[in-house]
């Protein structure tokens, strides 16, 4: 194998990883305060086409993506409204606000079908593959990594972290020794909106510059997925997110080389099966621990 | 109502089903031009309706029967899934007019059928790729292995090899009609592995859009992409439903309507090219254009013989042609396909 | 603080609990023809032509019944399900499965004739689904696999296998290389309940499943045990029940159903199986089987509201030419309402700020006047920590 | 002197209640102060509006003389005020020191506040490992990390809600040590106690609170346990009693070698435990809590059957393979210590709550699975009736029970269905001393019946009040029953913490984490 085709696989598995990584993050640090929020593919949708139309409007991709980090942030308000603030189950609301995102990013989407914008690219083209590898690919392959990077530190090293996390393993605990639970709760929904909407914002800006309807086709659930399958560590996910990347590119670069082993609907059922196995697994080595906040998905209601 | 004498209307209401979103810029977009196109032609003596995003199945049938009990006096459904619901209805509601896109079977007495012959304008697109490919070598995304795609693949390819006996064309199938950042990643996959012309039956724009990035050629589906990828972008085929409509239409309004299978080309204006990308050379522009003035005139069809399947046993011997009732349901690949 | 604030009921309320979807679904038609207003349409009439219209046209009944029945059938399994706390959310897959089941049979008796065939087939569709949860419920009892999550992925699964068997093995010989199977023959198809109508067998049988739910779910020591496992899988472990048994009875049954569903469908208004099969019917049940409060009979209801958004939807494109995008964001913000709304079962509304002091104990361990009582939280560590 | 504490005229109300009203009174500068009072007095409620926890709707708080609002357990914090809670306020799968960290408004970086606290733990005496993860703790040990994580913020008022519930006798008199240097060092301590024999031992004044208002102060050291008792219920106390000697029988439950792993994660297990109760007799079980009692309650019961090896008879027959219900069945009930959740559930009506154990005894199902609702209720107004517990009628929901009612119901269910033999976990923990008083009654009145009791309890008090025969449980072992008559307090005390000269390593780590402080 030639090193341009080495490095090709390596930069598609990072552009596929990418967005995965940055929505589970933002999944992950929900998931840590004891919020289960299943809406990740709508606030993605809306990322993507927010991201899309003021870049588009604007003509500076990087404003794109700012607006679709703020888009994504406001509809999680939705949700964090109706489940924090109202306590409306989190399963239900999640898959509502997942309809919700694709029915309302289809109705703002509709005047930017048919276009194209400029791409949220590298900063700098190389030639040289792997400086291409290193430094060339989009900014935002970059600010995943730094991204997995913080929310890493975050939650292991910094008192805010030690607070969400303990918020996501006894509300009840936490509201007694006087945190505001509901408030960083707000604050946890927020921020994995924001990331939502930032990942969806790399399809519209970055993989494919345009704008359609169901840009994402169902990389929302994926990322969920994939936090489970990184039992909530960020450097897991880190790993698990670039493996799946890494699957998905090797299938079509298998496809593209000739290669039919199997028929091609089990190489596209073979992330989630995986998932399956290694969830398994991980249940297999470790009984009774699989690192879930214990809180997660469970209502609060704080006595004042 | 009136003119029922002649069997005639003065205004007709058109209905149109969509499998997709108006939006998708592929196959349904293609047919809301036309249908957008006929009723502006028509003026006021069409009233059009459509329903979008509409599952094949149950509810397509329920959409369907509602548009007819509606009043619709002729009721197009543009997707393969919505042939056996709207058999269902045209039973129920002799009076109306059905017009099914793609399908093989209709109800006797109101339903008709309708298809494009998209295989010639693959040809156009696999002269192009012969002609301009430098590695020999085309990446074509493909979604289901459907007949109407293994002939576009057949077609294709055949095309190529009559310019460059040695081009290959390499199939991915990503399974889906509409899943833009797998296509994107698929077309990546072939550019990555040596293909510098990138194809598609599928209905975004991603691949073009991968397929610039790397500096290669592509063609659009269904719809002109050039907005997407200038440079890439070579030609597209373009679905041209409107004379169709029109006609039905009118058929309709003058009480000619007759139930129908027809499989319209080129010669009919129904597959049409959009404008030659400025910078092909002129010599490939000459030979596309030399395809599709042949195609017109019903001088040329490139599933005539020798072709020869993947294997190397020759399928169609010399002269012969195959036959539309063979190339509808064909499943098999000729010979430079890799899949 | 806010404007309002809650007060916390002492027990949940009837009266408020059923009041709350309604007052819920007014105040979404309200926002409704606001945000569809401000979008440029005509909001009103979009209002009328999705919610009033199509009840106005006794041709619209059928469709609406049509359409909510494998709903109501798969929303009753999923409730009792998350009556017992088990989150199945793999109604898709088991409901894909259920058809395939089905239409198992029905290809290997395409040139045999018997009133058998038909029953014999919805025996196949329920144990095909039966089958598929199993997966997640053996993954659950056994290694403590959270089920949420393998049974969401084998959703994925369900839908690449049935484009597999489409495309290869059950595809129709004489169907032109098109991905479906050949059309069920009349002993294989679903009949109508009323002939002269479009209501299939499958609406009864959807009544009746939903009463027989109800009444198990009400009057026995079954439905008693599911509930208990959901309150407190220790408590019913007290009581003489194994949850493990009970996490088996509540994805099977979630499974049989999802697969019956499944089955009436592909027999029915199928006709035969499509990889268009799957229509998203598994994930709308979940809500269905929310807003129906998790109550048997609350989701009769819930499942004609939610046909009625997709009917209505269908209706206002064509009579105003509302984009089906808008009609998905509309059926979403009725969601969004009723859920928002559930609240005022357990809670009641204050005006004014006079009394900061609204509280609900911080332990929401022992109270569970939460909205609705009856709604468990989904627990991600299953057996876990119990 | 200015008070430390000052209340003035606090008030609170729940919809429905009233839990506290004009309620005044004030804690002098090192001063012990108990808050006596009922279950459902509203004790709780009180010193969670002091610690922030809550807001009053009246009244004002007076720190030093100065008065201040409470609008969080921060701002008490830094008022000085720390509290240990009723129901640990822990985070179970982190460690001791973050949990300590996360107690505290500004914790230094981890290894200065890991010496702090070393420093903190020599001080008073006390041991634990900051590095622990929390669900690897004992019970005691958890409550020093409460402990500790408000000794660490220096207080001027520290709040204890119910803390020795769970301990040992020894570890309660290493804890009222600590409390006594507190003291001498100047700090005050508002102290919720239902063991009257700690707060006379340990306090120097009571405020006794009835149905929410202060009804009255004392000095604990010149009252009676059962004159403070009578303050509480206001009216007076009925003794229990005694059942007739020389009825007891041939052996109902007769256990041998039993072994069963402890429940996950870090439970204890079972290491060969036998025993035998006879008909009409209290055979007490005591130890400190986590040493097997749950594991032993949920094998007797039939709950656990994994991994369970020995012999069970009831009345002569092997039933250690029998599930719960078919125990039942037979006459054996067992009631587990947990209320919430285990033995009842709170969001089930009360006769729901007697369908679950009562259903074969009193026939509330009907052939074919069907439940007999109805008379469900009635059993459910019988309990409710003969125990008189105060509830909503049978349609109530538990948790709309005080924990001291939901207790006698419960007990009332299990002991209506005329066991034969009853095994119960603390049958009256967190109970108030009324209605302990009738639950123990209607032990003994049962046990008068014939039946044999099985009683584990960690209060040794009622233990020997109840009981005709007592053994020790420690680090899953069972020691010979002794008679009460007789017994010595002493011993029994170091069986409970492990020492009887064995000599396996369990034991000894048993010992170690029981002796460190
Ligand atoms: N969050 C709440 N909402 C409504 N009522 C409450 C709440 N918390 C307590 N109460 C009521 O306030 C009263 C006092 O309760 P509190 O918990 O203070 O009692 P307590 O004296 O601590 O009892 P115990 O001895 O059982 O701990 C009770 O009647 C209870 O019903
Ligand atoms: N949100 C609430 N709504 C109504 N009543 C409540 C609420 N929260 C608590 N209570 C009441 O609080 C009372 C006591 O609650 P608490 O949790 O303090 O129990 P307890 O009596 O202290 O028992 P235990 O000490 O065994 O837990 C009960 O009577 C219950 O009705
Ligand atoms: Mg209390
Ligand atoms: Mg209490």
């Amino acid at each position: 194998m030639s090193l341009d085709l080495v490095v090709a696989i390596l930069m598609a598995a990072a552009g596929a990883a990418t967005p995965l990584l940055i929505a589970a993050l933002g999944e992950l640090v929900v998931e840590k305060s004891g919020v289960l929020n299943l809406g990740v593919e709508g606030m993605m949708l809306i990322g993507a086409v927010a991201g899309f139309a003021v870049s588009y409007t604007t003509g500076v991709p990087a404003l794109g993506a700012v607006a679709a980090l703020l888009a994504g942030a406001l509809v999680s308000l939705v949700f964090a409204l109706l489940t924090l603030s109202l306590m409306a189950n989190q399963v239900a609301t999640g898959l509502a606000l997942a309809i919700f995102g694709t029915g309302v990013s289809a109705l703002a989407g509709a005047p930017f079908v048919g276009i194209t914008t400029t791409t949220l690219g590298p900063l700098v083209a190389f030639d040289d593959p792997i400086l291409r590898l290193l430094f060339g690919q989009s900014p935002l392959v970059y600010l995943a990594l730094l991204l997995t990077l913080a929310v890493w530190w975050f939650l292991k090293h910094s008192r805010q972290g030690l607070i969400l996390r303990a918020v996501g393993e006894s509300s009840d605990a936490a509201h007694a020794i006087g945190y505001p639970v509901l408030k960083i709760r707000y604050l946890a929904v927020l921020f994995g909106g924001a990331m939502a909407g930032l990942a969806g914002s790399y399809y519209s800006l970055v993989l494919t510059p345009m704008w359609a309807e169901r840009l994402t086709a169902g990389r929302g659930w994926i990322a969920i997925a994939l936090v489970v399958f990184a039992s909530w560590k960020p450097g897991r996910l880190l790993l698990g997110a670039y493996l799946f990347g890494f699957v998905i590119t090797m299938e079509l670069q298998a496809k593209a080389a000739g290669f039919a082993l199997f028929a091609p609907e089990f190489l596209s059922a073979l992330p989630y099966l995986a998932t399956i196995v290694v969830l398994a697994v991980i249940s297999l080595g470790r009984r009774n621990a699989t690192h879930a906040p214990a809180c997660l998905g469970k209502p609060f209601r704080p006595a004042v | 109502q009136d003119g029922a004498a002649s069997g005639g209307k003065d205004k007709v209401k058109a209905a149109f089903v969509y499998v997709g979103p108006v939006g998708d810029f592929g196959w349904t977009y293609a047919h809301d031009q036309a249908r957008q196109c006929m009723a502006e032609k028509l003026g006021d003596r069409v009233e059009t309706t459509f329903v979008e995003s509409v599952p094949e199945g149950p509810d397509a049938e329920r959409v369907i029967r509602q548009l007819a009990q509606d009043g619709a006096d002729i009721v197009f459904a543009t997707s393969f899934g919505f042939m056996n619901p709207t058999i269902k209805v045209a039973r129920q509601f002799p009076d109306v007019k059905f017009e099914h896109a793609t399908g093989y079977q209709a109800a006797p007495g109101n339903m008709s059928l309708y298809n494009a012959r998209f295989y010639q304008g693959r040809a156009v697109l696999g002269t192009i790729a012969g002609m301009m490919s430098e590695s020999g070598k085309a990446g074509y995304i493909a979604s289901f292995p459907i007949p109407e795609v293994v002939m576009g693949i057949n077609a294709f390819t055949l095309a190529a090899r009559k310019v460059n006996p040695d081009f290959e064309t390499q199939v991915v199938w990503v399974n889906s009609w509409y899943d833009p950042a797998k296509e994107a990643d698929a077309a990546n996959a072939l550019l990555s592995q040596g293909a510098d012309v990138i194809t598609q039956h599928t209905d975004s724009p991603a691949p073009i859009q991968a397929a610039q990035k790397a500096g290669a050629i592509a063609f659009g589906q269904a719809s002109d992409m050039t907005s997407f990828a200038p440079e890439a972008h070579m030609t597209a085929i373009i679905d041209e439903w409107c004379p169709y409509y029109v006609k039905r239409v009118e058929a309709v309004l003058d009480g000619s309507w007759e139930p129908q299978n027809v499989w319209l080309g080129m010669e009919d204006g129904e597959v049409v090219m959009s404008p030659f990308n400025e910078a092909m050379p002129e010599d490939v522009k000459a030979a596309a254009q030399k395809v599709y003035d042949d195609t017109k005139a019903g001088n040329y069809d490139i599933f005539t013989g020798p072709i020869t399947d993947q294997a190397g046993e020759v399928r169609i011997p010399e002269g012969e042609e195959i036959p539309d009732e063979d190339l509808l349901k064909m499943d098999w690949y000729v010979e430079g396909v890799k899949s | 603080m806010s404007l309002f604030a809650l007060e916390p009921r002492r027990e949940a309320s009837r009266a408020a609990s059923l009041a709350a979807p309604v007052v819920a679904v007014f105040c979404a038609l309200v926002a409704g023809a606001i945000l569809f207003t401000l979008l440029g349409h005509d909001g009103l009439s979009a209002v009328y032509e999705i919610f009033v219209a199509p009840l106005l046209n006794p041709y619209r009944w059928q469709d609406l019944l049509v359409k909510a029945a494998p709903l109501a059938i798969i929303a009753t399994g999923l409730a009792i399900g998350f009556r017992a706390n088990v989150w199945n959310i793999g109604a898709e897959g088991q409901y894909i499965l259920g058809g395939l089941g089905g239409t198992f049979v029905a290809l290997q008796t395409l040139d045999l004739q018997g009133g058998w065939i038909l029953p014999a087939m919805i025996l196949a569709g329920i144990l095909g689904g039966m089958a598929y949860a199993a997966v997640p419920a053996l993954l659950r009892t056994k290694l403590g696999v959270n089920e949420i999550l393998s049974s969401l992925m084998l959703n994925y699964v369900a839908i690449q296998l049935l484009y597999y068997l489409m495309r290869g093995p059950w595809k129709d010989p004489m169907g032109f290389n098109f991905p479906q199977t050949a059309m069920f023959s009349f002993d294989q198809t679903l009949p109508m309940a009323f002939p002269g109508t479009l209501i299939h067998l499958g609406v009864p049988i959807a009544a009746a499943v939903a009463l027989t739910a109800f009444g198990l779910m009400t009057r026995t020591i079954v439905g008693f045990q599911v509930r208990s496992v959901g309150a407190s899988p220790k408590a019913a472990r007290f009581a003489g029940f194994s949850v493990n048994a009970t996490v088996w009875f509540a994805l099977l049954l979630g499974g049989g159903l999802a697969g019956l569903a499944g089955i009436l469908e592909a027999s029915g208004p199928f006709g035969q199986m499509v990889p268009s099969f799957p229509t998203g019917y598994g994930y709308s049940a979940i809500i269905v089987a929310f807003l129906g409060r998790l109550n048997p009979l609350g989701i009769l209801i819930a499942s004609l509201v939610l046909a009625l958004t997709y009917v209505g939807g269908e209706n206002a494109q064509t009579a105003i030419g509302l984009p089906s995008a808008a009609a998905g964001a509309f059926q979403a913000l009725i969601l969004f309402f009723l859920l928002g709304f559930d609240i005022l079962a357990g809670y009641r509304v204050k005006r004014g700020r006079a009394r900061r002091a609204q509280d609900a104990s911080g332990g929401a361990a022992a109270i569970s006047p939460t909205p609705g009582s009856a709604i468990p939280t989904p627990s991600t560590t299953g057996t876990q920590r119990a | 002197m200015t008070p430390r504490l000052e209340l003035s005229g606090i008030t609170k109300r729940f919809p429905g209640v009233t839990a506290n009203e004009d309620v005044s009174f004030a804690v002098a500068p090192g001063e012990i102060h108990a808050l006596l009072g009922e279950n459902g007095a509203g004790k709780s409620t009180l010193v969670k509006i002091i610690y922030g926890v809550q807001r009053a709707d009246e009244g004002s708080i007076a720190i030093d003389g100065r008065t201040v609002s409470i609008g969080s357990p921060n701002e008490a914090r830094r008022l000085g005020i720390g509290m240990v809670f009723q129901h640990f306020s822990l985070f179970e799968a982190m460690t001791v020191l973050e949990n300590i960290a996360l107690g505290m408004d500004n914790p230094p970086s981890g290894r200065t506040l890991d010496a702090r606290i070393r420093e903190v733990l020599t001080e008073y005496d006390l041991s634990l490992d900051p590095q622990r993860e929390v669900h690897t703790l004992s019970v005691g040990e958890r409550q020093r990390i409460e402990i500790v994580r408000a000794l660490i913020q220096k207080p001027k008022l520290l709040i204890m809600d119910e803390p020795t519930s769970v301990l040992t006798p020894q570890e309660v008199e290493r804890l009222f040590k600590v409390l006594r240097q507190l003291r001498d060092e100047g700090c005050s301590i508002l102290y919720i106690s239902h063991k009257l024999a700690e707060i006379k031992a340990l306090c120097d004044t009571a405020t006794i609170l009835r149905g929410g208002k202060v009804v009255g102060t004392c000095d604990p050291a010149r009252e009676s346990a059962r004159s403070m008792a009578e303050m509480m219920i206001g009216g007076s106390l009925k003794d229990i009693s005694t059942k007739a000697k020389g009825l007891i029988g041939k052996p109902r439950l007769a256990v041998d070698g039993l072994d069963a792993p402890g429940e996950p994660p870090f439970g204890t297990s079972l290491k060969s435990v036998s025993l035998s109760v006879r008909a009409g007799e209290i055979l007490g079980i005591a130890g400190v809590a986590g040493n097997g009692q749950n594991e032993l309650v949920s094998v007797l019961s039939g709950e656990r059957l994994t991994g369970v090896s020995g012999s069970i008879h009831l009345d002569g027959a092997e039933i250690s393979r029998l599930g719960v219900g078919a125990r039942r069945k037979r006459g054996l009930s067992a009631l587990p210590e947990e209320r919430n959740g285990h033995s009842a559930i709170g969001a089930m009506t009360l006769a729901e709550n007697a369908v679950l154990s009562a259903r074969g005894p009193a026939g509330l199902t009907a052939a074919g699975g069907l439940l007999r609702l109805g008379r469900a209720r009635i059993y459910a107004k019988t309990v409710i009736d003969a125990f008189s517990v105060r509830a909503n009628g049978p349609e109530a929901a538990a948790a709309s029970l005080s924990g001291g009612n939901l207790q006698k119901f419960l007990v009332g269910r299990e002991i209506l269905g005329e066991p034969k033999v009853f095994i119960v976990s603390q049958p009256t923990w967190g109970v108030d001393a009324g209605a302990a008083a009738f639950i123990r009654q209607a032990m003994i009145d049962l046990a008068s019946r014939g039946a044999a009791i099985l009683c584990l309890s960690q209060d040794l008090d009622e233990l020997l009040e109840l009981s005709d025969r007592i053994a020790v449980m420690n680090g899953g072992r069972l020691s010979e029953a002794m008679e009460v008559a007789g017994v010595s307090i002493e011993r029994i005390g170091l069986l409970m913490g492990g020492v009887h000269g064995e000599d396996d390593p369990e034991s000894e780590a048993m010992l170690g984490a029981g002796r460190a402080a």
